[in-house]
């Protein structure tokens, strides 16, 4: 499932130009991640995708169809889409929740249910959770469950706009684990917004850099920007001009220290690692 | 207070029939309101006259509406169909507001979330947001209830028989017992049909069952007349 | 349409505008019973409802006394109170019916006024050094004034529309027409009376708007546009 | 039947059905309640349509037929039809209804039973001033305040009909149901009462004369629509032979003071005048 | 101003033990930062300085005097505190909210708002905002309001509580800075709250980490704790599990950059930097 953004403009009835002539292919099975202040337009790029927002001009096709000729509501139906503050129904149970699209789609109850009850071991919830209102769910418990949502159409493309901007920076870290995992397994075309850039380097295969009316600052690979960042803009924006990528080693009595410009220690060089491959356990 | 004891049989009848006139009353104006209330919440532009012309309602005093609406539109002052008629102009002057603002009260990001999953707009509302602004609704409706039941006594003026006869005739007849016991027969049918609709709200929405959100609180406490 | 007419002309007419049921006495007659009500209630509840809001205590209670004032008939009421209290005592009996009228939306105004401000305005204020009263002075009350008033425009309309029963039990005011048309069937009359008290409430209402707007302070007007009042909350 | 307010008028004019109505008056109730019951007994099946408030409220709804058997009051009433009128005497007055009538209302015997408007006044300041009738009011040197029901302002027998028959200045005073209690407390030294009312009696009043027929006689008569009378004339003809002027203080008596219930009364009534 | 707390606990009314045997000593003139996640006591333990939260047990003691015989309000006219959300006072402009606590102090107006005016150039306000009610602001403004009434009073503690929490991440980066400089300056005694571990660790002198409960899991300078976390909750915390904090060289066209154990680039090796002086400008 390849989206590509063709000359796409969105120009809002108040006159707010949010969108000024994007263009940008975003890979298959691949997650691209749009990053920028607020009010730059990731939100109303990434509604465009399933005509939440339609174009003013230029058009968005996924695997070469015209969005704009599909019936809207039959489109959203198939693709996920994942909302800051979870964006759950509050008066729908947790199982009621991730079987909405399920049901308006027609399956039957039951096995809505029962389906929705394996996403909740997919991401990690108890299935002691399942009557729940939302209400009654903790930040991240929240965020998982409107994961699954997006998850339970088995939709193609995974829509995720700030998923994890309001939850505890503890829990924030394990969902973004989390989503790694799920990335490897489920295989999904996924957008994702966000305005934290060390979530997007984390998260991003192809990471959008945007500047206001949803300019494109940079693409590229999280190395690739930080490696060589395009602009003055690019770099403030990720650190570098505080010196925050810009460091230095330091011998410590406990090993190699690696600090920032300020001398702040950032980590730990490990001596020992002789491949990139995920480690758990503490630091050396 | 042994006129009340004696009595008992016709207090009972009264509070039926008085209960009979204000709950059609009430749910007329209930079912009336919720379309009115959805035109002037979704078309901005109506909001202001739906809301303008219900508040103007209150401010014209009761019974000069029982005399004057069956005169021009020519129906017996006397049935208590003209009593439940006016009710429920003054019910739809609560409700109406209150529907409105109980609209408004929805999360944008849930409207938005249910769009993206792909609600279509009927199934939206029906599902979603009419559910969702069911306890501003339900507050709305609660005062209401209580309004129209302590308003209905004027029906004895135009001849429209309830509770309130207990209070002109207990003045004729000097029997002060008598008009305490309407009072207190109306307010405790005020406060028993309050109850009731706060329990029926838990049954039907048991999602807001203990996480009453403040936010809902102060909203409900919203007057529906905005004349200004 | 007809009726509009003769409500027009009974209420041009020059025998109208003067004397013991002239509309002059009638209009000063109903403001009086409604500024007077109104002030008693107001000397009640708005002192309560403040205290109620700072202290947080005691809105149970005043959520129930409030639901069980609102269902009170004031017609009943007001005949029961004259029985008890006596002809000669009229005025007094119409007062206490009205001032029951007002409290409920008045006490709810006042404290719901500083329930809704944000706790942690509230808070910010107590760690700068506020003492009690002056965060009730200089924060509590400022910011909940506009709620406040939206409780006395509620209050208000109710009274105003409500004070019509007073001509009732002979005490005038603009529900004389009205009282006195029924029996005569006369429903210029009626209709003209009860256009005198929908303008002369659309008027104080009006009014109170404007003061609602004003009360708002500077700072919190940007915010919210659309002026609120309260109920009384039969939200639990 | 239960004696209570609460039945249903049906609106169309019915033959199976009398409705009764009566007005928003205590006393006017119990005699209705009366003709009910009697009609009940004799087989009828009988609607109450009660406390329709004042007489230019209900006769509309008796001249439509939604109302079709009424307890009326023949001075009140022929004026209301005929204020010109200059009938003054209980037989004139009757003599004069059926003309005054509209057409499809018939008015069936009259009791001897009155109620009818009256200038009252206390004992005390019938003494102080030598009150026995409205003309030696003229002789009063305090202001005269007229109690009464708010319409009593706008009656041909009103402020104005006192000052153009007897000549007679007075303020008004709505007092409107508490006019006796108005009259007791002095707010007015000159009360619009009905004459059949108890407390005439118990708190000694004075019910001046009316020499120049300022009211006309009023006796009880039962008004019916035309379509019905034949039916019930002579259930409700029986009931008004029976009911007499002290007889009708009896029965508001039991009303305000007993506190008996409407319904017990008329079934009493009934059973001890020997109609049921 | 040296702070101390000596077995401080809070226990609230419903039961919550928010703080349980709480005991440490903050150096008078460093910034002193509590970490941890939500709930963990906090805000709880900041509260105690300033007498918002009385404790159950234990004291507070601020230069060896116990502050529960001191007047609360009294005691709070002399302590600055900047609060998640600024705290400001809507209906007040900002110079009346800075001079807030100067005007309560009975400082004349006249005097007070000149004072004010000064402040709002200290913390970076142009002076045409003087006027301007709170609501007519950014939010980084808001907070730098927040800030220069915390400092209006001139304190010598000041208490700042999560106060950059709401803000965009560049401006957030930008308050930050803002507040290192302010540190240098103005020389007081700052308790600093955050659940940023990276925020703690660019602020603060001294960083706690925090358990439920208020417990101690770890205190230091940032080089001691990153060098050496002292549990596996510390070492989670700062992300050192992640391998976050467990950095490799990897050579690039670019120049040497550093990354995690993830393969994710961290930032690029500075071999030309001779010393920990902040530099600015862009990334080489
Ligand atoms: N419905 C709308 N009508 C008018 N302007 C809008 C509308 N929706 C968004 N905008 C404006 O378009 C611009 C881009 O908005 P958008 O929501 O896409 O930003 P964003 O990058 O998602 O910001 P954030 O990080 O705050 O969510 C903003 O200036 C916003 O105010
Ligand atoms: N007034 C109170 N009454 C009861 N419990 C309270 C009160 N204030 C705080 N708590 C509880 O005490 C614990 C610590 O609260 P505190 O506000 O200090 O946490 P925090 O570390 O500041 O969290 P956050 O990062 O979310 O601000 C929490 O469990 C909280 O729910
Ligand atoms: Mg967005
Ligand atoms: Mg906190």
């Amino acid at each position: 499932m390849v989206i590509v953004f063709d000359g796409v403009s969105k120009q809002f009835p108040d006159g707010t130009r949010a969108v000024d002539g994007f263009s940008l292919t975003l890979p298959a099975h691949r997650t691209t991640v749009f990053v920028g202040s607020s009010g730059c337009g990731k939100t109303t790029l990434l509604r465009m995708i399933n005509r939440m927002v339609d174009p003013t001009a230029g058009r968005v096709t996924i695997d070469g169809d015209d969005i704009a000729a599909r019936n809207p509501v039959e489109l959203r139906r198939g693709i996920g889409y994942v909302m800051q503050n979870s964006g759950l129904l509050p008066h729908y149970t947790v199982l009621e929740n991730i079987a909405t699209v399920p049901v308006l789609r027609g399956v039957r109850r039951a096995e809505a249910h029962g389906r929705a009850r394996e996403l909740m071991a997919t991401v990690g919830l108890d299935a002691s959770l399942a009557r729940r209102y939302p209400s009654q769910l903790s930040g991240g418990q929240q965020q998982r469950v409107g994961v699954a949502r997006g998850l339970a159409a088995d939709p193609n493309i995974l829509l995720m706009d700030e998923p994890f901007g309001a939850v505890d920076p503890l829990v924030r870290a394990e969902l973004q684990q989390e989503l790694l995992r799920l990335q490897r397994e489920v295989d999904k075309t996924i957008v994702f917004v966000t305005h934290d850039i060390d979530e997007a380097f984390l998260l991003g295969d192809q990471v959008v850099i945007l500047e206001r009316g949803a300019q494109i600052a940079q693409v590229g690979t999280p190395s690739q920007i930080m490696e060589n960042p395009a602009s003055d803009f690019v770099a403030s924006f990720i650190g570098a001009d505080r010196g925050k990528r810009s460091l230095r080693l330091k011998q410590t009595p406990h090993g190699t220290a690696v600090v920032d410009a300020q001398g702040r220690t950032q980590g730990m060089l490990d001596d020992t690692a002789t491949d990139s491959a995920p480690r758990d356990g503490t630091a050396p | 207070m042994s006129w009340i004891i004696d009595n008992l049989g016709l207090i009972g009848q009264l509070s039926l029939e008085h209960l009979r006139q204000s709950l059609l009353a009430i749910v007329v104006g209930f079912v009336v309101s919720i379309p009115l209330g959805y035109v002037a919440w979704r078309f901005t532009p109506l909001r202001g006259t739906v809301i303008t012309v219900t508040g103007l309602l209150y401010t014209i005093p009761s019974l000069a509406l029982l005399i004057l609406l069956p005169t021009m539109f020519g129906y017996s002052a006397l049935s208590d169909l003209n009593l439940i008629i006016v009710l429920t102009l003054y019910a739809l002057a609560i409700l109406v507001r209150s529907v409105v603002d109980g609209l408004d009260s929805v999360d944008a990001s849930v409207r938005g979330a249910s769009t993206a999953m792909g609600f279509s707009a009927v199934r939206r509302f029906f599902g979603v947001e009419l559910p969702l602004a069911g306890p501003v609704i339900l507050a709305g409706l609660r005062v209401t209830a209580v309004s129209t039941i302590s308003l209905a006594t004027v029906g004895i003026l135009v001849g429209v028989t309830n509770l309130g006869y207990l209070f002109t005739n207990g003045l004729q007849r000097r029997i002060i017992p008598e008009v305490l016991a309407g009072i207190l027969a109306v307010v405790v049918l005020a406060l028993v049909v309050d109850l009731l609709l706060m329990w029926a709200g838990r049954l039907v929405m048991p999602w807001t069952r203990g996480a009453a959100s403040r936010r809902t609180v102060s909203r409900a406490t919203t007057v529906p007349v905005d004349v200004a | 349409m007809n009726l509009l007419v003769d409500a027009w002309l009974w209420l041009t007419d020059p025998a109208q505008w003067s004397g013991q049921f002239g509309i002059p006495t009638l209009l000063l007659q109903q403001l009086g019973y409604t500024a007077a009500a109104v002030g008693i209630a107001a000397a009640i509840a708005v002192p309560t409802g403040w205290a109620i809001g700072h202290t947080g205590r005691g809105r149970e209670l005043a959520v129930a006394l409030s639901g069980a004032a609102r269902a009170l008939p004031s017609f009943g009421l007001l005949i029961l109170l004259i029985l008890v209290l006596g002809v000669t005592r009229r005025p007094e009996a119409a007062l206490i019916t009205f001032v029951l009228l007002a409290i409920p939306s008045l006490l709810a105004g006042a404290y719901t006024g500083i329930e809704a401000i944000d706790r942690a305005t509230i808070d910010a204020a107590r760690a700068v050094g506020m003492t009690r009263w002056q965060v009730l002075w200089r924060v509590e009350i400022p910011l909940g004034l506009p709620l406040l008033i939206g409780g006395l425009r509620t209050a208000t309309l109710q009274v105003v529309a409500t004070v019509t029963i007073a001509a009732y039990v002979n005490l005038g005011g603009l529900g004389w027409p009205i009282i006195q048309g029924i029996p005569l069937r006369r429903f210029d009359q009626v209709l003209a009376g009860a256009i005198l008290v929908a303008a002369l409430a659309l008027v104080l209402d009006a009014a109170l708007a404007l003061a609602q707007r004003a009360s708002r302070p500077r700072g919190v007007r940007v915010l919210s546009r659309r002026p609120r009042r309260p109920l009384v909350s039969a939200a639990a | 039947s239960s004696g209570s307010p609460l039945d249903e008028g049906s609106g169309e004019v019915s033959t199976d059905t009398i409705v009764v109505g009566s007005q928003a008056y205590y006393s006017n109730e119990i005699i209705a309640e009366i003709y009910a019951q009697a009609l009940e007994n004799a087989g009828f099946t009988v609607d109450r349509q009660f406390n329709i408030g004042q007489r230019d409220a209900y006769i509309p709804a008796l001249e439509s037929g939604e109302v079709t058997l009424f307890p009326e009051y023949s001075g009140n009433l022929l004026q209301y039809f005929d204020p010109e009128t200059t009938a003054r005497t209980s037989d004139e007055v009757y003599a004069a209804l059926p003309g005054a009538l509209p057409e499809g209302l018939v008015v069936l015997d009259q009791s001897s039973a009155t109620d009818q408007d009256s200038y009252t006044v206390t004992a005390a300041f019938a003494d102080e001033y030598g009150l026995a009738s409205i003309a030696d009011l003229a002789d009063v040197d305090v202001p005269l305040v007229l109690g009464g029901p708010a319409e009593l302002a706008e009656r041909p027998y009103g402020p104005e009909g006192l000052l153009s028959v007897y000549g007679i200045e007075v303020g008004f005073s709505p007092t409107g149901d508490t006019t006796f209690e108005d009259l007791e407390a002095g707010t007015v030294n000159l009360a619009n009462i009905y004459t059949a009312d108890p407390r005439i009696e118990t708190a000694g009043l004075v019910v001046l004369e009316d020499p120049e027929g300022l009211f006309l006689a009023s006796n009880v008569v039962p008004v019916v629509n035309a379509d019905v009378a034949d039916e019930v004339a002579d259930v409700i003809n029986q009931v008004s032979a029976a009911l007499t002027p002290s007889g009708l203080v009896a029965l508001n008596v039991q009303s305000t003071v007993d506190l008996m219930a409407p319904a017990d009364i008329a079934a009493q009534w009934l059973a001890d005048n020997g109609i049921s």
